[in-house]
């Protein structure tokens, strides 16, 4: 398990080959990929600042992807976050997860991503024609998040 | 008893402070006792703590709630609902 | 949409890149690889050699993105397929899916994914120590593509 | 009427033939015609085409069954179930 949170901007290509680096048995990646967007809310966004909990964000990470461990099989996964100030079109995040089975490597992705989202000490504020504002929390995510304690 | 409290985002900005050291008179034995401390300053302390509002709780990094118990140098974060990813 | 079908390895990042080329309204994409794995079915695994029927792949893998088009809001999709000589760690397949939503981006990816591995002619030859041996298709392949119907 | 007939993969392999155009005495109606017509030709040909084999089947490069119909002119190809990605 590799969980980074850093200022710098990652490279896909880069991440996906340490991930599988001295692993041939690998045979399937899910990954998703957050990206700053230049619109929010119906206001343009020039830019976005991202806060976290330095003392708190790699252990609730770590955390997360113990869960996903878990509750599927696994071979490797990588997180990466980044904070300070970004760009719209910037990259946010990387989830990458291996597993031998596509549909537990999928599975295991959605779930770190939505616990990402409302366990995560990370907090959005963006740059908009208007001012600074904090972006909101949104059900959406809170509902993706529990809809995995059904199961 | 002390505690290091720590604010972010919003609340941080709100409430003017991102960190203090807490030594209350008397033992705050849970979360909900340091929230009605915080409270009972008033004004901008009572309304963005107040139990209507949707904010969150961490008490040394882990993720809690009103009924957390607390101990002496415990590192208690509140912060709004996070926006990460 | 983008389908591609070519003997070429590609470049995760340059992909994704593409994808996104000119789309700053993007905040989410879920991406699969599939890669060769150096076992299968208990065997080691000194190569793959993947056939198809070139006059129908690119057109039942258009007709996979659009059926996904139909189900949910997707922003854009990169699907490339190699064919050839492969070997163990090699890339095979990228399907990447941007999408506003999180949730439509993982599912239109793993939907596209499930319908490739069961409606896309291609064939995959293994070298082994015992021999050459064509892969057998997998049962759980054809429930994964069944369960879409359910919902 | 004439077809073109494409095998793939294995079947390729178990027929020795990778395309052949066939110009039936009698017109066949559709696909469950042309694999009677197929495996009329005994040996392996019965073997690899009997109904309890997997084999798939596309009529111009669309996935078909034994119910589609055949037109003059049309492409099928059998092939094994496929196993890309």
């Amino acid at each position: 398990m590799t969980v980074r949170v850093q200022e710098a901007d990652f490279d896909l290509s880069s991440e996906i080959a340490a991930l599988r680096q001295g692993r041939p048995d690998i045979g399937a990646i899910a990954a998703f990929i957050g990206l700053v967007r230049d619109m929010n809310a119906g206001e343009a966004v020039a830019g976005l600042t991202l806060e976290h909990y330095p003392a708190m964000t790699q252990k609730a990470l770590e955390a997360i992807v113990a869960q996903a461990k878990q509750q599927w099989k696994i071979d490797a996964v990588r997180v990466i976050h980044r904070v300070g100030r970004l760009r719209p079109s910037d990259q946010i995040v990387l989830v990458a997860v291996a597993s031998s089975h596509r549909g537990e490597a999928f599975q295991a992705c959605e779930f770190i991503m939505d616990y990402l989202k409302t366990q995560a000490p990370f907090w959005k504020q963006e740059q908009t024609p208007a001012g600074t504002r904090w972006v909101e929390a949104r059900a959406s995510d809170t509902l993706a998040a529990e809809r995995w304690k059904k199961t | 008893m002390a505690l290091t409290v720590l604010y972010f985002a919003r609340l941080r900005e709100t409430l003017g402070v991102a960190r203090e050291e807490i030594a209350p008179a008397h033992d705050l034995s849970s979360v909900a006792g340091l929230l009605d401390h915080l409270r009972s300053r008033g004004g901008a302390w009572q309304a963005a703590l107040a139990p209507s509002q949707p904010f969150r709780v961490a008490v040394n990094q882990d993720m809690a709630d009103a009924l957390t118990a607390l101990r002496d140098g415990d590192e208690v974060a509140l912060f709004p609902p996070v926006t990460g990813g």
